[in-house]
């Protein structure tokens, strides 16, 4: 027994999910699939050495995108009337098998032509290192080498935010995301939810706060953050903010913003735009991790939201 | 030691697989959201055992995230399988309902 | 390591197992979904609390230790609630039928 | 250099199974699923490429480990607005069938049902 059989075992179950995902008659039964797909390729993140990615993915790829296509599902379920799917016709199936083993042979080929060297730059990760203050090279490229990405990946995040707004119908508009969620404050769920908030928010900043120097940071905590304020919502303890509400909009524009103020500080003062000097570099930028985290905890909270449907 | 904990976390590996087989193919929503309880467990078990195996420690963080996420996926199912909640005017559900 | 501490480590460990197989075949096996669900959740956590107990010998440092513990306990506490959210959503379901 | 070979062509079948789906489903929903396995097998061929290159003490190279990790929250980001167009289009049109004559076909009480909404 050696990893390579793990692996593989594992490699067999994902691409067996994934199938079932792909071919299943019922769209509940391949959403619930989903769930446990993006739970088994977090564990290959795990075997590919790449902890931060799968702490991503099983936060993000299968906690959060589970609850909203479950979520979509439901209401999908609920609102429209579809009969069972029409079946799609023999020439269609024909022509997509057609491209999809043209594709995967391509890139089959392409894996196993993979040369005897392969290009790194973790050497260079490595060396500069030091002046970032920071222990986790996936953060130092995240904040400081590729700092660019990061702060347009901030803005993408609004913008889709603002493409969901703006389905909105007239009369909703500024109102709150979503349907109003009933509990009963005194039954089960209210008090699990009061019980693991505390813990859940503890971890979350945990993860965020080991993320300067070991696997983790400002995206993994933050998931965890917005997936306890979506928790104490459904527990009926909280409900969605409205988006007009003035705190929320500032929190949403917080990360890019002081990304941005630092980025054009440093170029009007110091080398260059989010050039850190290495004597502040550590307090920048766990400076615009904060805000980051803040940012992006409450951006995906109201993504999993949706639409404003109701009256504030 | 190594080799026994991977067998062993291919064996929760595989125990989760044929759990999830009936939760896919029954009908009815109680049983799915089961899916996400099983999942849960068994991952975190699987994560657990593989980490310590190859010797990676931050696992324990993923395997944290892991238990986190799952309890909250799980009380996303159960809400949306049930009827706790309805648009704010709505009339109740209908109960004839199938 | 002591061999013996090996022994006890690898012991529970495969115990655990036996819960997770165990788990596995009432969830194949029983009839509705309250006994499934008994099945599912009170044997594959003793199960995991058995890996745990296997895999802390073999954890450098008190820290690590308590982290897997602290793992074992989050996992237990949120499946006691939702396998109790669970039973009464399906308990719903059969009443609506 | 570790051996990615056996990572490489499941990831490979997963986008191939991803684009089968993507093309063949019906529904819009499932359509986003599959746009989903397509992400997470290019997201690990990313994954394999980070693998090859560990060196300087790390277990693989950290650039494709960043890239990913903003590649799953864009992801993410889309999907959630896809599915809002989707229950939006689902409130409008009644139906989420994307070929209307085929999606009627499929359900003879549907229309009517459209028709109180």
């Amino acid at each position: 027994m050696n990893p390579a059989a793990f692996d593989l075992g594992i490699a067999l179950l994902v691409v067996a999910i994934a199938a079932f995902v792909i071919f299943t008659r019922d769209a509940y039964a391949a959403v619930v699939a989903f769930v446990a797909y993006g739970l088994l390729v977090s564990l290959r993140w795990v075997m590919l050495h790449a902890v931060d990615v799968a702490m991503t993915e099983a936060a993000i790829g299968s906690g959060l995108t589970g609850v909203l296509l479950l979520g979509t599902a439901a209401r999908l379920r609920d609102e429209c009337a579809d009969g069972p799917p029409a079946r799609t016709g023999t020439g269609l199936r024909v022509v997509a098998g057609i491209v999809a083993l043209t594709v995967t042979g391509l890139l089959v080929a392409a894996v196993v032509g993979f040369g005897e060297t392969a290009p790194t730059l973790a050497p260079q990760a490595a060396a500069a290192l030091p002046a970032t203050g920071l222990g986790n090279p996936v953060t130092a490229v995240l904040i400081a080498y590729r700092a660019t990405d990061t702060l347009l990946e901030k803005v993408v995040l609004v913008l889709a935010l603002l493409g969901i707004w703006s389905l909105a119908a007239d009369g909703a508009w500024g109102g709150r995301p979503g349907r109003k969620q009933r509990a009963d404050p005194d039954g089960g769920l209210a008090y699990f939810a009061r019980r693991l908030v505390p813990v859940g928010v503890l971890v979350g900043l945990y993860v965020f706060w080991v993320g300067a120097n070991h696997p983790g940071g400002a995206f993994q905590g933050a998931t965890i953050l917005a997936a306890m304020w979506l928790l104490a919502m459904m527990a009926g303890l909280a409900d969605v903010p409205s988006i007009r509400e003035v705190r929320v909009r500032a929190v949403l524009v917080a990360g890019a913003a002081v990304f941005l103020a630092v980025g054009l500080a440093l170029l009007g003062f110091g080398d260059g735009f989010l050039a850190y000097p290495p004597a502040f570099a550590k307090a920048l930028i766990v400076g615009i991790e904060v805000a980051m985290t803040a940012t992006v905890a409450v951006t995906l909270v109201l993504l999993i939201a949706g639409t404003p449907e109701r009256k504030a | 030691m190594a080799d026994f904990l991977l067998i062993a976390a291919l064996v929760v590996l595989a125990t989760m697989a044929s759990g999830l087989v009936p939760i896919l193919r029954n009908h009815g929503d109680a049983e799915r959201m089961m899916a996400a309880q099983l999942l849960g467990t068994g991952g975190v078990a699987a994560l657990l055992l593989g980490g310590v195996a190859a010797g990676v420690d931050a696992v324990l963080d993923v395997a944290l995230i892991l238990a986190l996420l799952a309890a909250f996926a799980a009380i996303a199912f159960v809400k949306r399988g049930s009827d706790t909640e309805m648009p704010d005017d709505a009339p109740p559900a209908d109960p004839g309902e199938p | 390591m002591n061999t013996l501490v090996t022994l006890a480590s690898a012991g529970a460990i495969a115990a655990g197992l036996v819960f997770f197989v165990a788990g596995s075949a009432g969830l194949l096996r029983f009839p509705d979904t309250l006994t499934r669900l008994h099945a599912l959740t009170k044997a594959d956590n003793v199960g995991l609390g058995l890996i745990v107990l296997g895999l802390l010998p073999q954890v450098d440092g008190v820290l690590t230790g308590l982290k897997l513990i602290a793992i074992w306990a989050l996992v237990l506490f949120g499946s006691a609630a939702v396998s109790q959210l669970i039973a009464r959503a399906s308990y719903r379901d059969r009443e609506r039928r | 250099m570790p051996d990615t070979t056996q990572f490489g062509i499941a990831s490979a079948v997963l986008i191939g199974l991803g684009i089968y789906g993507l093309i063949v489903s019906p529904q819009p929903l499932r359509k986003l699923l599959a746009l989903n396995v397509i992400g997470t097998g290019a997201f690990l061929l990313f994954g394999i490429v980070a693998r090859r290159g560990a060196a300087a003490g790390f277990g693989a190279d950290p650039v494709p480990q960043a890239l990913v990790i903003t590649g799953i929250v864009v992801a993410f980001a889309a999907t959630a607005l896809a599915a809002a167009l989707l229950l939006r289009l689902a409130r409008v049109a009644g139906t989420t069938a994307l070929d209307r004559e085929a999606g009627a076909e499929g359900s003879s009480g549907g229309a009517d049902e459209t028709g109180i909404r």
